[in-house]
């Protein structure tokens, strides 16, 4: 995806930034506003729901209900892609380092690591199903699974720009003086993750 | 490279100004009569109601001021045109870039002005937020696609498409909506309360003398929204005394006209 | 830039691309548009279809003036006028104002910054053609029928209750479109922040760059707040979601908190353009230089922040409670000072000038003789409890027709009088573009003055009839008699148009005695725009290069010896060819193409017999990943 | 076949030297190292280790939400500034960034105060 930069015509940019960094940088200041969005109407609704199941264990008119949520389960799934932030970031410093089979490699473990996020999100996904949460049985379940299923989307969005660099990288055009191409896909790795992070945290462990 | 006066532009600045200006003080007479046309039904205008009254003062406190500015800047625009218009062989003027002081004043001055402004926006806000000591009379306001449902709590009676109070008695409505939002509106009366599926809102009001008041649900709310009028009839408190005996009664000839919107008409 | 391995794959698809943008580039006639990556045409284009849709837009508000003329009148039905007004609001202000904006970015923002081409010319085809198939898809209901209802507002839950696939139409399609305004957006930021000629620090911009940079900015943070509540919006409609399902738990007011905190920036990303054209034009034409540059620029800022903190004075009557309204008055009320800054600084620019009276200066003056009107009555609803009375009356069609009409479509008018010779090497009558402007002007005031005494007499907004006796009459009259002067000033343009396409005088590069760097190249400017990339020394390089101060302190012309900027453009004709320019593509037009695709298979597959359109989303998200790809893997240039 | 060779020849490199030197010399910006990527990750699993803990600890019921709040912000200030390098790059990137996420916070915030949902 490279696009004609004054710096490829041998000039440098007004700010001596990168085009297609300053893009990226500016569509994930642009992706703040949408996850901000989505997470304000959950936090909005918090509570709010009148049919079960609930997220945490809930009390109502003397009826107790247990919490859907599965904590051990979303830490784990939590945890796989944390480390998957490392695994992305030690492909760009391989990749940089010219290292390109290790890079290959850092990107193959990123994108599997992606991968199992998303299948743990998938049988999550049943396992509410199954428990009668949907997207129509409350504002618990419209917010939540509009909220994950947003987060999941740019996973699996990030998975297949992992896996078109490793394709490229196969038939060796990933190379370190391209490594932005792989710095940009980071960015964006890591930007879904820490989104996660604030989702792991107001949606999942705040009661 | 300066440009040669094409001939049919040669009609000069004053000629088109005093063209326009028919035009703008036609308008300013027609925005003057509305404060004539009291006998129409909805003219903000011509309140009834201490509520109506002060939103109208209000609305009168900040309009002149305003119309001040604007016959001063729109001058000053016109003005500056002739003024300056380019003349043959004129040389090029000198290049001003600005005037740091004239510039920090025209910030300053509009900041003075509005928060002049935002004094008697915020009183009355007040005022228009505590309802009046003393007696109070609650009515529920209930939108709906396309009537309105008027329930006296106390009185424990429902009207629909007419709101019936006692003249100098303070009202407090509660609206709410049951399919989309609404908005209870009578502009003699008081502003706008909208009518939220899932939420209540609050207003008072009162009306200062007897008469029938036109109001219209104020907010979008489908095909027929435009036909979503009701009315509120002030009477002195012993015609109302014997309208609510007539109600709690189910006397037929109370008059609670139906004006719900009928699709095949 | 090659990378160092040798290919010893005998073709890769890398080559076969090679081998069709190479082809691309010699494509003529209608194939060249299509594959079009220049900001030119790309802006041109732009400006068609945004005029194409202004006449649409047009027509609509003809319909709904003819059904007000008079009391108690049946020209179309409650439920065509409910969808009239929602498309004459959705057309004029996502399909009319923000495209005709974008036309103006895309043609002069490389000029006036002294570039060849935007940072990412496909990405701007790409914005373009995503742009031309949403505002199809948004219209499609023209012809099924199934037209949106429920007001360019879509206030939920009546746009989640609206029957039919209307508001399904407007939804995906808004949605659309803005996929199109971000791409937009992000180009324009990285442009101007990255491709300035060398000397063009921020602050020897043009303001119109700057309002260009300010508007970019507002719509790539506040599309993705609409983004996400038109999602939510889907999901209530496709999916029953509860959203904003009261009986659930919803909250209709989300909507609105969602729908204004975009719909408030986005009421100066309509407004800062036209700012920008006239900061442009007034000095030109007063010859001499923006009143206090810094103000204009700072106040430009200052709006697009204050913007994001008013959005509640849409809602004064909601109920949000006193506290909450009354600071939302009071920081509506300080968004007017930068506003008012700025009419002063114009004022101050035309003080003191020689200004000479040509038609994009009458349209520029019109612009801030309207929008003067229009911010006065923008105060009055800042004035909360007066605003309790004025909400939802023709008193704030009033208010926002003068900002909006009398605001930006007077600016933008007077940036296709003031611009057009430079795209089209000819100028615009004078004469028949001052009957334009004197019968559009006059049209517009008894249009929409009018307004504020109808909603004083308390004619609510989108009501499809009135009765007799309420006073509204004559007004309404009036009114609709103006607006047929309006379409009739459309007329003369239109001819004045096309006229001077055809048969207009031939115009130099600099017809106007610019002041910005696009007048120091011929018109039209060849497709690399400057043979060499011009170096900035001043604010109005144009003008410096033209004029110098004698030793009296008198300012006088360079002698025409002196200015060689044209002519070196003529000298490097031959050599233009040297000049690498990006390679025409289709994949951006083949990416836009899937999402209607997308669009389509929603809307229909879950109608009794929809089973047909299901194959439509997977085929879409497959005909967006072929353009992507394509994209990506093709070579950029030469 | 060349992509094998070549990466065997990386590999060889990349064991001749050490990746701290390499990415010096080749590179003028101060990047860290694998190991310091390797230790924030650490830092981040244990935090998320005590996040877990503490939701399970009901003598601290109270301080949950201020504690989690903490704890996450730490988490993404980490990853933002080590793995998306914005501690060593241009700071407009995080001015670009940040100003995001004030502004998203900022308005929601406010928002929600209006619909009573936070005072």
């Amino acid at each position: 995806m490279q696009h004609v930069t004054p710096a490829e015509h041998g000039m440098e940019t007004s700010t001596g930034l990168d085009n297609r960094k300053l893009l990226m940088w500016l569509f994930l200041a642009s992706e703040c506003l949408f996850f901000g969005s989505l997470v304000a109407t959950y936090l909005l609704y918090k509570g709010r729901s009148t049919t079960p199941p609930f997220p945490h264990d809930t009390t109502i008119a003397g009826v107790e209900y247990s919490g859907i949520y599965d904590i051990p389960f979303t830490s784990v799934s939590s945890f796989v892609l944390l480390m998957s932030s490392l695994t992305m970031v030690l492909a760009l410093a391989a990749l940089q380092r010219d290292n390109r089979r290790a890079a290959q490699v850092w990107i193959l473990a990123t994108a599997l690591l992606g991968i199992t996020f998303l299948a743990g999100q998938a049988f999550e996904f049943t396992e509410f199903y199954h428990e009668g949460l949907t997207v129509s049985s409350s504002v618990f379940g419209s917010t939540f699974f509009v909220l994950t299923g947003f987060h999941g989307t740019h996973v699996a969005v990030g998975v297949l720009i992992l896996l078109s660099l490793f394709v490229m990288g196969l038939r060796g055009r990933l190379t370190s003086e391209r490594s932005l191409n792989l710095e940009l896909a980071g960015l964006y790795w890591h930007f879904v993750d820490v989104v996660w992070i604030v989702i792991f945290t107001f949606v999942y462990l705040i009661q | 490279m300066f440009h040669i006066k094409n001939s049919r532009t040669r009609f000069g600045v004053m000629s088109q100004v005093a063209r326009r200006l028919p035009l703008f003080l036609l308008l300013f007479l027609l925005l003057l009569a509305v404060g004539c046309e009291t006998d129409n039904p909805q003219n903000t205008f011509a309140p009834s109601g201490d509520v109506a009254d002060k939103l109208r003062d209000l609305y009168l406190i900040v309009m002149w001021p305003l119309i001040g500015i604007m016959v001063v800047v729109e001058g000053l625009l016109v003005l500056s045109l002739i003024i300056f218009r380019q003349k043959r062989g004129q040389a090029v003027p000198r290049q001003t870039h600005g005037n740091t002081r004239l510039e920090v004043a025209w910030t300053i001055a509009p900041a003075l002005f509005l928060f002049v402004l935002a004094i008697p926006t915020i009183t009355t806000l007040r005022d228009l937020a505590t309802v009046p000591d003393g007696d109070v009379m609650e009515i529920e306001v209930t939108g709906r696609q396309f009537s309105w449902s008027f329930r006296y709590p106390n009185e424990e009676i429902t009207t629909t498409n007419q709101l019936t109070i006692p003249i100098n008695q303070t009202v407090n409505v509660t609206t709410t909506g049951v399919d989309v939002i609404h908005s209870f509106w009578v502009p003699k009366l008081a502003g706008k309360a909208d009518a939220v599926p899932g939420r209540s809102n609050a207003m008072w009001f009162n009306a200062t003398e007897p008469g029938t008041y036109s109001g219209q649900c104020a907010e979008f709310c489908g095909v027929g929204h435009w036909e979503m009028t009701f009315t509120v009839v002030a009477m002195t408190q012993s015609d109302f005394d014997n309208w609510l005996r007539d109600q709690q009664a189910g006397n037929p000839n109370s008059n609670t006209s139906d004006l719900t919107w009928h699709p095949e008409e | 830039m090659a990378s160092a391995i040798p290919e010893q794959r005998p073709v890769s698809i890398g080559e076969a691309l090679r081998g069709l943008r190479h082809e691309a580039a010699t494509y003529k006639g209608i194939l060249s548009w299509i594959a079009t990556v220049d900001h030119k045409r790309i802006g041109v284009m732009y400006g068609i279809t945004a005029f194409i849709f202004f006449l649409i837009g047009g027509l609509e508000a003809m319909v709904i003036r003819i059904q007000l003329a008079q009391p108690n009148q049946s020209v179309v039905d409650p439920q065509q006028y409910n969808q009239i007004f929602t498309m004459h609001g959705t057309t004029m202000i996502f399909l009319v104002v923000m495209p005709m904006s974008a036309a103006f970015f895309n043609l002069m923002v490389p000029l006036m910054i002294g570039a060849r081409d935007v940072a990412f010319p496909r990405l701007n085809a790409f914005s373009y053609w995503v742009f031309l198939l949403g505002a199809l898809f948004l219209n499609f209901g023209w012809i099924t029928g199934d037209i949106p209802d429920s007001g360019w507002f879509g206030y939920a839950p009546l746009s989640v209750q609206s029957l039919g696939h209307g508001m399904d139409f407007w939804m995906l399609g808004l949605q659309i479109l803005g996929i199109s305004s971000m791409a937009g957006g992000f180009n324009f930021i990285v442009t101007i922040l990255n491709m300035r000629a060398p000397g063009m620090s921020l602050f020897r911009m043009p303001v119109f760059i700057w309002m260009t940079l300010v508007t970019s900015f507002l719509i790539i943070l506040a599309m993705p707040v609409i983004t996400i509540a038109l999602f939510e919006l889907g999901f209530d409609r496709f999916f029953a979601a509860n959203f904003f399902n009261p009986e659930n738990g919803g909250d209709p007011l989300l909507w609105q908190h969602l729908f204004w905190l975009f719909g408030h920036p986005e009421v100066y990303i309509l407004i800062l353009p036209a700012m920008g054209i006239v900061s442009e034009i007034l000095p030109t034409f007063a010859r001499k230089p923006l009143f206090g540059y810094p103000f204009v620029v700072f106040s430009g800022i200052l709006i697009g922040f204050i913007g994001w903190g008013v959005w509640a004075h849409h809602m004064f009557t909601t109920g949000l409670g006193a506290p909450a309204n009354a600071a939302f008055g009071v920081s509506t009320m300080i968004i007017a000072v930068p506003t008012g800054v700025k009419i002063f600084n114009w004022l101050g620019t035309l003080w003191g000038g020689s200004i000479h009276l040509a038609t994009p200066l009458l349209f520029a003056v019109g612009m801030v003789a309207m929008f003067i009107i229009g911010g006065l009555s923008g105060v009055t609803h800042a004035v909360v409890p007066s605003d309790f009375q004025q909400q939802d009356t023709y008193y704030v069609v009033a208010h926002f027709h003068y900002v909006l009409f009398g605001g930006a479509i007077f600016g933008l008018f007077s940036g296709i009088y003031y611009w057009f010779s430079k795209f089209t090497g000819r100028m615009l009558s004078e004469g028949i573009g001052k009957v334009h402007f004197w019968l559009m002007l006059a049209g517009f005031n008894l249009t929409f003055f009018p307004h504020h005494m109808l909603g004083l007499l308390g004619m609510p907004r989108r009501i499809y009839s009135y009765p007799e006796g309420m006073g509204w009459d004559v007004y309404n009259m009036i009114s609709t008699v103006g607006a047929f002067v309006i379409a009739a000033s459309m007329l003369v343009f239109m001819f004045n148009f096309i006229r001077s396409i055809k048969r207009g005088r031939r115009a130099s590069a600099d017809p106007w005695d610019g002041r910005t760097l696009e007048w120091t190249i011929p018109s039209p400017p060849p497709p690399y725009n400057f043979a060499t990339i011009p170096v900035v020394h001043a604010r109005d390089e144009a003008w410096h290069r033209k004029y110098v101060e004698d030793d009296q302190g008198r300012i006088v012309r360079v002698p025409a010896g002196a200015e060689h900027d044209v002519e070196s453009h003529e000298a490097a004709g031959a050599e233009g060819h040297h000049i690498h320019m990006p390679l025409p593509s289709i994949f951006p037009l083949i990416a836009a193409i899937g999402l209607p695709m997308i669009a389509f298979g929603l809307t229909y597959y879950q109608d009794t017999h929809g089973e047909w359109a299901l194959p439509l989303i997977p085929a879409g998200v497959v005909v967006l990943l072929i353009g992507i790809f394509g994209w990506g893997l093709e070579p950029e240039a030469e | 076949m060349l992509y094998e060779r070549r990466a065997r020849v990386d590999a060889q490199r990349d064991t001749n030297a050490p990746p701290e030197d390499t990415h010096l010399a080749m590179h003028g910006e101060s990047h860290p190292g694998y190991l310091e990527y390797v230790k924030i990750a650490v830092i981040l699993g244990a935090i998320t280790a005590v996040e877990v803990g503490v939701y399970y600890v009901e003598a601290i019921e109270d301080l949950l939400i201020p504690i989690l709040i903490a704890l996450s912000t730490v988490k993404f200030a980490l990853v933002a500034l080590w793995f998306m390098h914005l501690k060593f790059d241009n700071r407009i990137f995080s001015w670009l960034f940040v100003g995001g996420i004030m502004l998203a916070a900022s308005v929601f915030l406010v928002a929600w105060t209006t619909l009573d949902i936070l005072l």
